[in-house]
């Protein structure tokens, strides 16, 4: 086990003193990635997905439950998981500093860690299709495919044992969108990192997942392996959503 | 019920504002260089003198209790007594207030009134952006008391038939009223312009346009509205600010406002007079920016203080 | 740049920059030196008359320009550099750090900007420092605020995420991230910082309380020229100008400037 | 009336021994003014009507309005209206009866006071001579400095209704000429002791006008005291007093006619309203004079050497300093006030004769060739002016003034606030007087306890200066006077510069208007019981 | 049958002062009354700029180059403005991608709905019509306070509420949830097809707009590059792109498949393109693709953009 959320609760109060209201993010959400393998994490927008990316990720506290990493709770202090886990994130807009170039983006994982190997950084950039001389360039120079292209070379430079893609795919067009999946499934292979897959669309975590989680309202609803559910989903909510598709 | 709260919660945080405006002013007031007994005694006094005025005032206690009598007594809502009229301060500033009063607000409506369509215009005629950007640049560059000190010789030399200098009625308070609104002219042009820009580029705009309405229609009843939010909020900032630009027109005109008075009193260390003039228009700002809330909140419904939560 | 009056503007603080650089090696003679009769128009050996001391205006306004830019640039920066730290941080990690920092800023705010500046002339004692102090006061609460405003739109950035996800420590954070981003809105409000900087200057000056005698700054010499407007026009005449179109050059710098980090107008239908 | 009917005699006599005070007369709104006056007031003029008048400064001290306690001139001029004093001073500075109709002087150190009969304050009780010596008594005990002004008095004494015996322990000659002033008026003291009346609250005197009413530091509205004994006086019916802080805020309302007289602060104000029809503008001499206070107390001080203070005194063209600071209306002067009786020569002061050359020898001796100071100064107009003339003055001599500009409380702050003082060198003026003997006091740091911060005491100066004031005018008292002159010139503490010029202006067509040439109390409205309104 | 809609030859650059972009290069469309069509295109194909050029609706900084856009028998870039926006209020209807944006924040529903329908209009039943719940609680309601579906259906009564001829919806669901999404299509094209509206689909979802609309034109670097009956487009594509998009879209691939992606990325033209935008891209590119601007070609149903439509067609 690679990653493990048992029985996660996370609430956030909003409001006023003395009358704070309590939302319900996660509620009592029990989840695990195994080794080497994806799960796809899918529901509507407020299903509470993306604050299980944030507690997988140790961004977000659980109010109740336990998250453990290797077997082992989580560190008190986030920083002694560097490097071994990293985030792919949804905007290629907004995933890369646009005041810093790119090569100084992808060995930022690296520099954090007292590291410098600018030759992993540009081995890196090659191994996602980019070319070395790309490190120079800033970011609004790099179309939208080419962004996310570096963002995964950054999350993969610490080659961490897990990875998160939060919508990593979600605001590509379409024929871009096929590059970057076949480029994850591809690196999964040569590095053999597990992954938690986030997305709303359900044709993209067909392709890239071993095994489909669905959320609604902070609740996971259904848990199956990706044939399974694709061909028998068993909640009468998955069915919904498959018909969608 | 959450209306109360949130007025609780707000003034919660405009007290902290004030307290903290208390202890810098207090602070402030009694780093000043020149002690009281050399400034309202004159360098004539005698050591009898001074220690009497001292004891008289209060001031010969440390700091820290002469801090908390005078707290206490603004809690009770005695501001104290000026040294030099040794009249209470309250009243003293309560006879001033109308001028000053009066001034900042006929600024802040000959502001609005010529700001707002000045805005509105150069943002729409966007070809004419230059001539707006330097009219209202012109605005800030000229500083209210060349402006001012032009005004008073022009109209008092060539009897140009507004008075200019000294307060009878509230007609001496027009000149003083358009020098003072000069600026607030070209910042509240500029504020328009620039927040309408913004709104025009939202997509409910973009709608009413393919909708196939009228520039006019929907600046009237789309753009004006939510371009209005930025203009308020900065009607409260410009409202401080004429506050303390009054007291330049003040001296120039030679008009008995609160602003000159308590430069006057500062000059003077008289403290009672300082800190209760510091603290008012702390409170009007504060106050006023409450009320700027409340006006937002009426205009757009989002960021209300009414509909909070009312997610349907 | 095809905005005319931008350039404009950028050749007007040019010329000013180069006239406040001749100015130091008293280009145009020594502005404190008594060379004519009092008060005299313009005429050989002061080209742009004379002072209540008899001084060249000439000298003395090259002087005002040096002392009125270095002071009012020197504050911005020190302005532009507390509101960075303050805005950057109060953005980033809101809460009760957030609280406090607004809270401080909101009483500066609540000060009356002249009054703001007459008791620190009166704590500090007047001059550079004084003035200095008195301009950074002034424009650090309008500066945080906005910056705080744009550090909270860029905490939520993805890579900020990505680099805690890589554990970076704070510092990083706030000085790889977040300050580059925010570095538009401040050059932007500094610019505008700059105009109130030179207008605050003025007002302290009138109030006596500005840079020293016989140092000349715009403020200053405005505040004579006002004095002697009847008896001696060339007395406020120069320095009204300059004063004039160099606020109104920042201005427009200042306008081109936004404009060039947030294009709007490009967009609009109406 | 009465000032001029008395001052013509007079002047004649005074003239011989006055070195400049009185041979000016100007022609203002196409009348001449007598000798002593650069205005005087037209008679054919029908009495009536209610004056403007602007001034830059109320009465504004902790010690409220007390005349006793008022130790500034602008104060002494608001309460003139008011109260009045025992005698009072003509336009050569001669002592005229006031409210004693006459009095003798049977020995140096005894004055005999007979009272007028026909006094009354503005509530309309009779003045006693009770009043009068209660006044006197009531100063003495107070901690007034003018207690000092008014000399060794012993007793004071009601001989009858009529009558006050005052008794000095040593000969005094300026006794006169400090009852003259404001904080000797004779105040109601049967109300004090009463205490129906609070004097520092409210105003309550014998004199032409008294208060209606009164908004601190906005304005004031005199009415006429009905029961005046001056005959005809006071001829306006009223005057309303606005305080203008701002200069251009007093030239605007003297312009539009909103005012009828206003004093001014701006050397240059004639040139300014050169323009403006109607509006006359005077200048009027004064015997307030500006000096520079070289710190010699402080630890370390740069002064400490006479010859470096000889050197600055020398270095100090006090002829630039008045024609360039002041307009060339300030003249030089030495510690006794140019423009008083038997004041000294300024340019027969060794300073004065002296070249640069000398001064920079001085320096070199006292191994100061490098000086550099600070000069403090309050940036009420025109001290800044002043200071950058002696700023470049020194420099001819090679000394370095660096100039620290402040509001004028941080400046007492500084000067006053501590014993040693830390400034350098500041600069300020006093009010000259009435008699030249009575400024040079604040020479003795002893006697001005105020000046002990910076100064030290110099013996020979002090008894020089002591000796001066206990001689009767004349040749001796006059030849003191310079040696004292001279003895202030060398210890050079406390440098005598230029008297500070005052100006008021008023419309000729509203106001006619009446002003000595020469004023010792700063009272410029000091003829105002017979200014005239004119209706336009 | 006069086209209710007929765009021809249509080339817009966006001229930002630094970089010129051809956001349109020589774009054609017809429309006929009646008819449904979903333009397909990924960003920067020129959809949406083609979408606002129908009502004239672009940006100042846009410059219309060539061509010509008739909409019911107008020229509608030579219109006078009074002209073009009474053509905008009768005959065009808009719907955009973000619902909550483009609705006045500041204004309750129902008021926005009677500025629009004037005196007349009941705007209670333009919200029944879209099938809104409870139209009395809605009208009363701000924009910010409704859902996506919510709001999107509000933007839709409000652009439907004078009957237009035309309905130009951009990305309409992008914005939503996939459930959401279906039922807010389904309101629009029924309340579209009672009022005989026909309807222009923008999107980027080849197989969405397949399954609802009656053609399919498919845009690429300005132009549209394929049009035709919706199946045979998404069934047999002509255009070596649109097979390209079809395949890569990852729900069309079968489990365990690898997708095979269009290699490259969307061209970004700053001039007029000298031969075929997608050559970069294509497999079955020659030379003349890079030089020679293709011509319409008509294979079987479609019309596409295409030297070797015809050949690769018989091929397959």
């Amino acid at each position: 086990m690679i990653l493990e959320l048992d029985n996660v609760t996370v609430t956030f109060t909003a409001g006023p003193p003395f009358r704070r209201e309590h939302v319900h993010a996660m509620r009592g959400v029990s989840l695990y990635v195994a080794e080497g393998e994806t799960l796809g994490l899918v529901g509507e927008s407020g299903s509470g997905k993306t604050t299980a990316s944030r507690v997988a990720l140790g961004l977000q506290r659980p109010t109740a439950g336990a998250v453990r990493f290797e077997g082992k709770p989580f560190p008190k202090r986030r920083r002694e998981l560097a490097g071994h886990m990293q985030a792919v994130l949804q905007h290629p807009h907004w995933s890369l500093n646009p005041r810093m170039r790119v090569g100084a983006s992808v060995a930022e994982p690296l520099a954090v860690l007292g590291e410098k190997a600018p030759d992993r950084v540009h081995e890196m950039l090659e191994r996602v299709g980019l070319e070395a001389g790309l490190a120079t360039r800033y970011p609004h120079e790099l179309s939208g495919g080419q962004r996310q292209r570096v963002s995964i070379a950054r999350a993969l430079v610490t080659r961490p044992r897990f990875l998160v893609f939060d919508e990593a795919v979600s605001a590509l067009d379409v024929s871009v969108q096929a590059q970057i999946l076949n480029l994850i499934k591809d690196l999964q292979r040569e590095f053999g990192f597990s992954a938690l897959f986030i997305s709303h669309d359900l044709g993209v975590v067909r392709y890239i997942a071993d095994r489909i989680a669905v959320m609604r309202g902070g609740e996971v609803v259904e848990t199956a392996d990706t044939a399974t559910f694709y061909t028998a989903p068993a909640h009468e909510y998955s069915k919904r959503l498959l018909e969608a598709l | 019920m959450r209306l109360a709260l949130w007025w609780l919660g707000r003034a919660v945080s405009a007290a902290a504002t004030l307290l903290g405006v208390s202890i810098l002013i207090f602070a402030a007031v009694r780093m000043m260089p020149g002690g009281f007994a050399e400034t309202i005694l004159g360098p004539f006094a005698t050591a009898d003198q001074k220690a009497e005025l001292a004891d008289r005032y209060g001031l010969d206690q440390s700091v820290f209790v002469q801090y908390g009598h005078w707290l206490a007594a603004v809690a009770r809502g005695d501001f104290g007594v000026s040294m030099i009229s040794r009249e209470p301060v309250v009243s003293e500033l309560w006879a001033r207030l109308p001028v000053t009063g009066q001034l900042t607000l006929f600024s802040v409506l000959i502001a609005t009134l010529v700001g707002v369509p000045l805005g509105v215009l150069t943002a729409v005629r966007a070809r004419r952006a230059a001539v707006g950007r330097l009219l209202s640049g012109l605005g800030v560059s000229v500083p209210e008391f060349v402006l001012g000190s032009l005004v008073v010789f022009l109209f008092s030399r060539y009897a140009l038939g507004l008075p200019a200098g000294g307060y009878d009625n509230v007609r001496s308070l027009v000149l003083p009223s358009l020098v003072l609104s000069f600026f607030a002219i070209s910042i509240t042009a500029r504020t328009t312009r620039d927040a309408v820009m913004g709104v025009l580029v939202e997509p409910y705009v973009t709608a009413a346009v393919a909708r196939g309405e009228s520039p006019w229609f929907i600046i009237r009843h789309h753009v004006l509205r939510n371009a209005a939010i930025p203009v308020v909020t900065l009607l409260a900032t410009i409202t401080a600010y004429l506050l303390g630009g009054a007291l330049i027109v003040e001296y120039v005109f030679n008009l008995p406002g609160i602003g000159s008075y308590v430069v006057q009193a500062v000059g003077r260390r008289d403290y009672a007079v300082v800190q209760a003039g510091v603290l008012l228009a702390a409170t009007v700002f504060i106050v006023l920016n409450l009320l700027v809330d409340l006006v937002v909140g009426l205009i757009d419904p989002r960021l209300g203080v009414t509909s909070k939560g009312r997610r349907a | 740049m095809k905005d005319w009056l931008t350039r404009a503007g950028m050749v007007c603080l040019g010329l000013i920059v180069l006239v406040a650089l001749a100015s130091v090696v008293n280009l145009a003679g020594d502005p404190d030196e008594i060379v004519g009769p009092r008060l005299a128009p313009p005429g050989p050996g002061y080209w742009l008359g004379t002072d209540n001391l008899g001084r060249s205006m000439l000298p003395r306004i090259m002087e005002g320009i040096a002392t009125t830019l270095l002071l009012s640039s020197v504050a911005v920066l020190v302005t532009a550099a507390l509101s960075a730290v303050l805005g950057i941080v109060a953005g980033y990690r809101g809460g009760v750090v957030n609280e406090l920092i607004m809270r401080l800023v909101e009483v500066l705010y609540s000060f009356p900007a002249i009054v703001l500046a007459i008791l620190v002339a009166a704590v500090f004692g007047p001059g550079q420092l004084a003035a200095l102090a008195s301009i950074v006061l002034v424009t650090i609460p309008l500066m945080t605020r906005l910056v705080r405003a744009a550090a909270v739109g860029v905490a939520q950035r993805d890579y900020v995420t990505a680099a805690i996800i890589s554990g970076a420590r704070l510092p990083r954070i706030l000085g790889r991230h977040l300050l580059p981003n925010v570095a538009g809105t401040i050059a932007v409000q500094v610019t505008y910082a700059l105009s109130v900087g030179i207008a605050v200057e003025g007002g302290l000056s009138f109030l006596g309380f500005g840079v020293q005698p016989p140092q000349a700054s715009l403020g200053v010499l405005i505040q004579q020229g006002t004095t002697y407007m009847t008896a001696a026009p060339w007395m406020i005449t120069g320095p009204g100008v300059v004063f004039v179109v160099a606020v109104l050059a920042i201005n427009v710098v200042g306008d081109g400037l936004r404009d060039r980090f947030e294009p709007r107008q490009a967009r609009s239908l109406v | 009336m009465r000032h001029r009917l008395l001052a013509v005699p007079l002047a004649a006599a005074v003239l011989v021994t006055s070195a400049c005070s009185a041979q000016e007369t100007s022609t203002t709104g196409g009348s001449t003014a007598k000798a002593g006056y650069v205005a005087t007031v037209d008679d054919s003029l029908p009495a009536g009507g209610t004056l403007d008048v602007e001034l830059p400064i109320d009465i504004g001290a902790a010690t409220g309005l007390d005349p006793q306690l008022a130790d500034v001139a602008s104060s002494w001029q608001l309460m003139s209206l008011v109260y009045e004093t025992l005698v009072t001073v003509g336009p050569d500075f001669a002592v005229q009866p006031a409210l004693a109709a006459s009095w003798e002087n049977p020995s140096p150190t005894k004055y005999v006071f007979r009272l007028r009969d026909d006094v009354f304050f503005s509530n309309g009780r009779a003045m006693t001579a009770d009043d009068v010596v209660g006044s006197l008594q009531r100063l003495l005990a107070s901690q007034s400095v003018w207690r000092g002004q008014l000399g060794p008095v012993k007793s004071v004494t009601k001989v009858d209704d009529k009558t006050v015996d005052v008794e000095l322990t040593t000969a005094y000659t300026p006794f006169l000429a400090a009852l003259a002033n404001v904080p000797a008026a004779v105040l109601p003291m049967k109300e004090i002791n009463e205490k129906s009346v609070d004097v520092t609250k409210t105003m309550l005197g014998t004199g032409p006008f008294k208060v209606d009413s009164h908004r601190q530091d906005v304005s004031w509205a005199f009415g006429k005291n009905d029961k005046y004994w001056s005959d005809g006086e006071p001829r306006l019916d009223g005057v309303n007093v606005t305080i203008a802080t701002e200069e251009a805020a007093r030239v605007a309302s003297l312009q539009s006619g909103k005012a009828s007289v206003a004093t001014l602060g701006n050397v240059d104000s004639k040139s300014m309203l050169a323009g403006a029809s109607g509006v006359e503008v005077l200048s009027q001499a004064t015997t307030d004079f500006y000096y520079l206070m070289l710190n010699t107390q402080v630890s370390g001080s740069k002064f400490a050497d006479p010859r470096v203070r000889k050197a600055i005194n020398i270095a100090l063209d006090r002829e630039q300093i008045s024609s360039v600071a002041l307009g060339g209306q300030g003249k030089p002067t030495g510690v006794t006030p140019t423009g008083l009786p038997g004041a000294c020569d300024p340019a027969g002061l060794p300073s004065a004769t002296a070249g640069a050359e000398e001064a920079k020898k001085l320096l070199a001796e006292a191994g100061a060739t490098n000086l550099t100071f600070t000069l403090s100064i309050f940036s009420t107009a025109p001290a800044p002016a002043v200071a950058q003339v002696i700023q470049q003055n020194l420099e001819q001599v090679g000394i370095t003034v660096k100039i620290e500009q402040m509001d004028e409380a941080s400046w007492a702050g500084k000067v006053y606030g501590a014993v040693p003082a830390t400034f350098d060198a500041a600069l300020s003026w006093f009010a000259g007087y009435a008699d030249a003997g009575m400024v040079t006091k604040w020479w003795n740091p002893d006697v001005a306890v105020f000046n002990k911060g910076f100064m030290k005491s110099d013996p020979a100066l002090s008894s020089a200066i002591d000796k001066a004031v206990v001689l009767p005018a004349g040749d001796a008292r006059t030849a003191a006077l310079a040696e004292v002159c001279t003895k202030v010139d060398e210890d050079a503490q406390m440098l005598p510069l230029v008297t500070r010029p005052s100006t008021v202006a008023y419309r000729t067509d509203a106001a006619s208007v009446g002003l000595y040439a020469t004023e010792g109390y700063g009272n410029a409205l000091r003829l105002i019981a017979d200014f005239r309104k004119k209706s336009a | 049958m006069t086209a209710l809609l007929e765009v021809r030859d249509l080339a817009v650059e966006y001229d930002s002062g630094e970089r010129r972009v051809r956001a349109l290069d020589g774009a054609d469309l017809t429309v006929a009354a009646g008819e449904t069509i979903g333009i397909v295109g990924e960003s920067g194909s020129g959809k949406s700029t083609l979408g606002s050029a129908v009502g004239r609706l672009l940006p100042s900084t846009a410059n219309r180059v060539t061509g010509d856009v008739w909409l019911a028998g107008e020229r509608v870039f030579d219109l006078p403005p009074a002209g073009i926006r009474r053509l905008r209020r009768e005959r065009l209807g808009f719907v955009f991608q973000d619902p909550i944006a483009s609705l006045d924040p500041t204004m309750r529903v129902g008021k926005q709905l009677k500025l629009v329908l004037g005196s007349k209009g009941d705007p209670l039943s333009h919200l029944d019509r879209v099938r809104l719940a409870n139209p009395g609680r809605v009208a009363r309601m701000y924009p910010h306070q409704l859902s996506g579906g919510m709001a999107q259906r509000v933007a839709l009564a409000i652009a439907m509420a004078c009957q237009p001829r035309l309905l130009i919806a951009d990305e309409p669901t992008a914005a939503l949830d996939a459930q959401v999404r279906e039922e807010v299509l389904e309101v629009v094209f029924s309340v579209a097809a009672e009022a005989g509206t026909s309807i222009v689909w923008l999107s980027h979802d080849l197989t969405a707009v397949a399954r609802r609309c009656s053609r399919v034109a498919v845009m690429y670097g300005g132009r549209v590059v394929e049009d035709g009956p919706a199946a045979d487009v998404l069934g047999q594509p002509a255009h070596p792109y649109t097979a390209a998009l079809a395949r890569s879209a990852p729900a069309m691939a079968s489990l365990g498949d690898r997708l095979s992606p269009v290699p490259g990325r969307p061209p970004v033209l700053a001039e007029a393109s000298h031969g075929c935008a997608f050559e970069p891209r294509c497999p079955y590119a020659e030379e003349r693709c890079a030089k020679e601007r293709p011509e319409l070609h008509v294979v079987r149903t479609q019309e596409a953009l295409c030297h070797r439509a015809t050949e690769l067609v018989t091929a397959s």
